[in-house]
């Protein structure tokens, strides 16, 4: 097995096994299970840094894996891929330490940290799937993986929550599942190409490929949360925060809008899925979801549901990135799937915060908590920035490529549909903003865990983290055009994908 | 027509009896001559039109040897589940079904 | 009312089934096939001259060592079933019956020697020998000769599995020769006769276990 | 040692061994003989593997019992199809013969002869996978048939004898059927050698074959407990202990549903295959009230219990699709997969009972926190049995759909892909409630070690079996 082989399994392994482990491990041994979990996430980012600049110097890394005669597993390390692996590389480093100090003293954390761990390995399968029979074990093992973590608190309305997710990624991925084998039967393989591989088939397949890409999309459309299959997302907000980071910047969600990329430009290939009248639609579902989840987070008073809806709203932008027919759309949609990311997990990190610090669970109990918490507030004051589309953010670099694509794609609808959702953003970001900041300290926080010690608003491991995302968000923003940012890597991988079909 | 025919078409009748009996017949021990019935009528016709001819074919009658003994180990395995299931609850047919 | 709509249907169809059977064997032509012929052909090297027999424990001899295996695991079954419950004491029939039983034993016994070697040559063999020892048994305990048995104990077990183990035995060591229970010719006379006779003990001792085993939990 | 001396034959052995530690348990006495049987299952296993991988190699084994040759005598031949399920039924039969070990207490009744019990019934499924004749065929049956309903009555209650009652009726019902059926054969064409037969029944056989055909077909179905013929099987298999259970749904219903397939592609092809649609119609009928019961079981087992109902459906759609290859594949991949993982999940759930002291699914409040492995292991199993990757039960649905698109059945393909849905709704059933907080009274009794980790181990080799199917695969390539 060469090293072009080992990475990617490398990269794979180096949260499987320690997972594993993990679940072995007795509750009480804190020290060496903390040590696991961070070992494995800086041995998995350091895995990652070198895979990058491996893809980036356009080194191939692959391996593939027969489970039956002409079916591969099959993993690929390429431009778009990475983009993924890194973003979730990086967030995961986050969201460990930041579980860490979240879950410190609550119970079954072998159990919680061992389902961590696989949650992100499947989403590193998700990202370096080479073909979507890869894609979609890895992304059922994600539906897995992740209940266990929605319903950890094990209280009825925590298996309501996961019991619903379930209900939706299940059936989803029955309906991906069932456009997956049919596009196998008639390809013979469903191997990711630039430039797709569905054009393969001649025009008499159109209608069959039609009812595929419907399948394929309501199926990965579920985990994006395209209305109307978003019905999960909010009630599963019930999970932990730390959970909640995870399946709204990371993983679940990201997974499913990844999905969708994937699908456009490599299985049906953006030019070919033009010719079949399939994107258009597609943009439209993605601008009707990025509406009514704006529209519905305006009237959550629970904080973690408002963020819910916000993510419906927000990765919806991603996919209509995707659907708007054109290069510079592309680029938009690919840094918001990392823009998006960096920001919300801040958000959530934040909301964390404040329930695990002062019981604050609802809008409408924020008032003065910016002058008992101002660090958390001024990250979560960045990240509602940002999602807003405030310049200096990363939120601003997304949503000004996606307004530039939608020009270039005659497609100026989508230009209205963006700033409405930016004004939306602004109506149920701003009022919690006003209230932290603004509104005098109440009497007594609905209930106070931590105490303030100096200058340490909360324990340290969950201030901390939302402090970096939120720097992040701010670099993003500020250093678009620098080299090492996810803008550059979104132009490359749009300039590959375009080149796979002829006109950069 | 030859005897074996003869022998043929009652173990054919002896099969469809003995079938209807275990289908309708609720008292277990009836039950189980029933049964015992139904596998006379197929030994019947195995020898039977085996010898249609009326030449007698000892391939099936070793058959119906091996196949009586193996009717006489289920008779007593049956008998004795009866017994046991008459100990138990005094009744000599099975319960209505049980599900939930 | 259902029931007889039941009961009805049931008849009718299994009426249906007898005609549509009847029809059909009538229809039948000569078979392909005539075993009899082989049957006859190798009878010489089979060791036995009865062709039943033959086929018995020779050329389907494999059928009839499952078969001993169905026997052994009835009573398994069936001891695993009625548990381990206390022998009640016999009830003496009158002493006609019992000197009559005392009378018949040995008598059985004999018939069931004759059985046993006539098999090789006319009906009879190892299963008509050991049923006539077990119906003797059967006659011993029905008369209050023979208690019922509460248990298998050791030598009880062995007498049981005896019979088989032997049938094994020879299956496993005709092995050398090419295949399971393929006999030399020379030797297979011998053989069958070896194996009828471990089987009349054992098959003897199964049935009359079959019998009396069940019979303990009378009145119980 | 040479292999190919028919000393060493392992055809012969796999039948002769388990005859042997099933007669020495019985003469070691009760609750006696747990050793030799690990010991003899271990061998039996590596023989099983040896098999396979000469069968998969391409090669074929025979056994010409006492030398005459069919169809005077008796033949045993070993395909890739009967290599498959003697695979599976070693490979299944040792990790529970090492859980029963600790399962069954010194003295309980319920495991007074089960050594004895299970080897034979081991030795009647070997015997049975091998055999290539059909009268030999209905001696194996009956074996298996006795030794399973001993096995399920074994030192119960009235519930668990009624219960083993209806099993033996039904059971030998079918094998009733099944021998009239081969009466009639042998009347019709004077032999019951499957290969003798397999060049003389033809497109233009008499009516006489097409009724021995029903016959044996429909008392097969019967025990396979297809529906509507499964009336017996939740009772039995939910009553029986858990190791007993295990055994009856991972082994003993597959081995009729073997038969019927024997028959299907060999000496009865020109015959069945009318019955194609009737048996897919039946096997989906299955999936859908099999998990529709499984879904409102209130007792543990009896779900388990309904969804091997619903799962042998799964195995009868393949037979509208038999026309094509990639169908025998699909429902080898099926049998593993339902193998396993059945018998893993039984094995949990009798590790959850024992802890419990109660079968019921509300019962399992907190399970997961107090037994981790076991409901891990039970996650495996439902996992492979709701046909989530990676697991065999996967690549069995998979093969199915696209065996069935591929012969523009997609009906078949969407009666599989539901099933699959309905049985996660059950799985989660489970899951759900043992993922609940543990109400504060309720106390485990502890459990041994082993058998927590061999029901593991069963669970998770249905789902490890996912990524080596390359390899079982050769096996179905090999049917003859």
């Amino acid at each position: 097995m060469t090293s072009h082989e080992l990475l990617p399994l490398a990269v794979l392994a180096s949260s499987l096994l320690p997972g594993l482990i993990i679940f072995a491990l007795p509750e009480a041994w804190i020290g060496v299970r903390t040590f696991l979990n961070l070992f494995a996430a800086i041995a998995k980012l350091g895995l990652v840094a070198l895979l990058l600049a491996g893809v980036a110097a356009g080194e191939e890394y692959g391996v593939r894996y027969a489970v039956l005669p002409g079916l591969e597993l099959a993993l690929k390390a390429d431009a778009l891929g990475m983009l993924f692996i890194t973003l979730s590389a990086i967030l995961w480093l986050f969201t460990t330490l930041y579980a860490i100090g979240y879950l410190e003293g609550a119970p079954h954390r072998s159990r919680f940290f061992g389902f961590f761990s696989l949650c992100v390995t499947a989403t590193m399968g998700i990202a370096m799937a080479a073909n979507l029979f890869t894609f979609f074990i890895f992304y059922e093992l994600l539906t897995l993986s992740t209940f266990p973590l929605v319903v950890h608190r094990g209280t009825d309305k925590a298996m309501k929550g996961g019991t619903i997710y379930l209900a939706y990624t299940l059936i989803g991925g029955t309906a991906l599942l069932a456009g997956i084998v049919w596009l196998h039967h008639l390809l013979g393989h469903t191997e990711f190409a630039h430039a797709g591989i569905a054009a393969a088939l001649g025009p008499e397949y159109a209608g069959q490929l039609k009812i595929i890409f419907l399948l394929l999309i309501a199926g990965v459309g579920v985990k994006a949360a395209i209305v109307p299959l978003h019905g999960w997302l909010p009630q599963a907000m019930v999970a932990p925060a730390p959970v909640s980071a995870l399946l709204h910047a990371v993983a679940v969600v990201k997974a499913g809008a990844f999905g969708i990329v994937r699908i456009v430009y490599e299985v049906y290939g953006v030019e070919f899925a033009q010719s079949l009248d399939l994107l258009y639609p597609l943009a439209i579902f993605a601008a009707v979801t990025i509406l009514w989840g704006s529209f519905r987070a305006l009237f959550q008073d629970d904080l973690k549901k408002r963020l819910a809806y916000s993510t419906v709203s927000q990765v919806s932008y991603i996919v209509l990135g995707v659907a708007l027919f054109g290069p510079i759309g592309t680029i938009g949609g690919l840094v918001h799937l990392v823009h998006q990311g960096i920001m919300k997990i801040t958000l959530f990190f934040c909301a964390g915060n404040f329930a695990e610090t002062l019981g604050i669970h609802k809008v409408s109990e924020m008032d003065g908590a910016g002058r008992r918490m101002p660090l958390t507030t001024l990250a979560f004051s960045i990240g509602a920035l940002g999602m807003m589309g405030a310049p200096l953010t990363a939120g601003a670099v997304s949503k000004a490529w996606l307004m530039d694509g939608a020009t270039a794609a005659r497609m100026d609808w989508a230009i209205w549909v963006l700033w409405t959702s930016s004004l939306l953003n602004a109506a149920y970001f701003l009022p919690i903003l006003w209230r932290a900041w603004l509104r005098p300290v109440p009497a007594a926080w609905p209930e106070e865990h931590i105490a303030r010690r100096g200058w340490r608003e909360t324990a340290l491991l969950l201030l901390l983290p939302p402090l970096f995302t939120a720097a992040a968000t701010l670099t993003a923003g500020m250093l678009a055009d620098s080299e090492a940012t996810p803008l550059a890597w979104a132009r490359l991988i749009a300039e590959r994908e375009y080149i796979g079909q002829g006109r950069p | 027509m030859s005897t074996g025919f003869v022998f043929a078409l009652a173990g054919a009748v002896l099969f469809s009896l003995g079938v209807a009996g275990v289908v309708l017949i609720g008292h277990l021990l009836r039950r189980i001559l029933a049964f015992n019935l139904m596998g006379s009528g197929a030994f019947l016709v195995l020898v039977g039109l085996a010898q249609r001819q009326d030449v007698a074919d000892p391939v099936p009658q070793a058959m119906v040897l091996t196949g009586i003994v193996v009717a006489v180990a289920a008779t007593a395995l049956a008998l004795a589940l009866v017994r046991k299931l008459h100990a138990l609850t005094g009744q000599l047919g099975l319960p209505g079904d049980v599900d939930e | 009312m259902k029931r007889r709509v039941l009961v009805a249907f049931v008849l009718t169809l299994a009426l249906a089934f007898v005609f549509l059977l009847a029809g059909a064997m009538l229809d039948l032509g000569p078979t392909t096939i005539d075993l009899r012929a082989p049957v006859a052909a190798h009878l010489a090297q089979s060791g036995v001259t009865h062709p039943v027999t033959a086929v018995l424990l020779n050329y389907r001899g494999y059928d009839t060592l499952l078969e001993i295996a169905v026997l052994l695991v009835a009573l398994l079954a069936l001891l695993a079933v009625v548990g381990d419950a206390p022998v009640p004491p016999s009830r003496a029939a009158h002493p006609v019956l019992q000197t009559l039983a005392r009378l018949a034993t040995p008598l059985m016994i004999v018939v069931a020697v004759y059985l046993l070697w006539a098999g090789a040559f006319r009906p009879g063999g190892a299963f008509q020998a050991g049923a006539v020892l077990a119906a003797a048994a059967v006659l011993l305990h029905l008369v209050g000769l023979q208690p019922g048995w509460s248990r298998p104990r050791l030598g009880l077990r062995i007498g049981l599995a005896a019979g088989f183990v032997l049938f094994l035995a020879v299956a496993t060591g005709l092995l050398t020769q090419g295949s399971l229970l393929q006999y030399p010719p020379a030797a297979a006379g011998v053989l069958i006769l070896l194996i009828e006779s471990g089987l009349t003990v054992s098959l003897a001792l199964i049935l009359a276990s079959l019998f009396l085993f069940l019979s303990r939990e009378e009145g119980a | 040692m040479s292999m190919s001396e028919p000393l060493f034959d392992p055809l012969a052995w796999l039948i002769l061994l388990p005859l042997a530690w099933a007669t020495l348990a019985f003469v070691l006495g009760p609750g006696r003989g747990a050793w030799p049987a690990i010991a003899g299952l271990a061998t039996q296993c590596w023989l099983a593997l040896d098999l396979a991988q000469k069968v998969g190699a391409g090669g074929t084994a025979a056994h010409v019992v006492g030398g005459w040759g069919a169809p005077l005598g008796i033949d045993l031949a070993v395909d890739g199809l009967s290599a498959a399920m003697l695979l599976l039924t070693q490979a299944v039969a040792l990790p529970l013969a090492i859980y029963a070990r600790s399962y069954f207490k010194p003295g309980d009744p319920a495991g007074t002869w089960f050594w004895p019990l299970t080897g034979f019934l081991i030795a009647g499924l070997n015997a049975l996978f091998v055999s290539a004749d059909l009268f030999n065929l209905y001696v194996t049956l009956e074996l298996v048939g006795l030794a399973a309903v001993g096995l399920v009555a074994a030192g119960g209650g009235a519930q668990q004898v009624a219960a083993a009652l209806r099993y033996l009726f039904a059971t030998l019902v079918g094998s009733g059927a099944y021998l009239l059926g081969v009466a009639l054969i042998y009347g019709a064409y004077g032999t019951v050698s499957i290969a003798t037969l397999l060049p003389l029944v033809t497109d233009d056989a008499p009516r006489l074959a097409w009724i021995a055909g029903g016959l044996m077909v429909a008392g097969l179905m019967l025990k396979t407990a297809l529906f509507p013929f499964h009336f017996w099987l939740p009772p039995a298999h939910g009553g029986a202990p858990a190791p007993v259970s295990a055994l009856l749904s991972a082994l003993v219903v597959k081995a009729s549903f073997y038969l019927i397939l024997r028959l299907w592609l060999g000496p009865l092809q020109a015959v069945l295959p009318a019955f194609a649609w009737l048996m897919a119609l039946l096997g989906a009928a299955a999936i859908f009230w099999g998990s529709w019961q499984a879904i409102r079981a209130v007792k543990l087992k009896r779900l388990i219990a309904y969804s091997t109902v619903a799962q042998l459906g799964y195995l009868f759609l393949i037979f509208p699709l038999l026309a094509a290859p990639g169908a025998i594949h699909a429902g080898v991949m099926q049998v593993f997969a339902h193998g396993l993982a059945k018998a893993g999940m039984f094995a949990a759930a009798g590790v959850l009972i024992k802890a419990t002291g109660q079968d019921t699914v509300a019962g399992l409040a907190g399970a997961v926190e107090r037994l981790p492995v076991t409901m891990f292991a039970f996650g495996l199993a439902g996992m492979t049995l709701m046909g989530l990757p990676p697991s065999s039960g996967f690549l069995a649905k998979w093969q199915i759909i696209e065996a069935a698109l591929a012969q523009g059945h997609w009906i078949i393909a969407a009666v599989v892909l539901a099933g699959g849905l309905l049985a996660a709704v059950y799985v989660l059933r489970v899951l759900r409630q043992a993922f609940l907080m543990a109400p504060a009274s309720a106390t485990l009794a502890p459990v041994p070690r082993t058998l927590e980790w061999s029901a593991f181990a069963l669970a998770a080799a249905s789902v490890l079996l996912g990524l080596r199917g390359v390899e079982l695969m050769q096996l179905p390539g090999a049917v003859t």
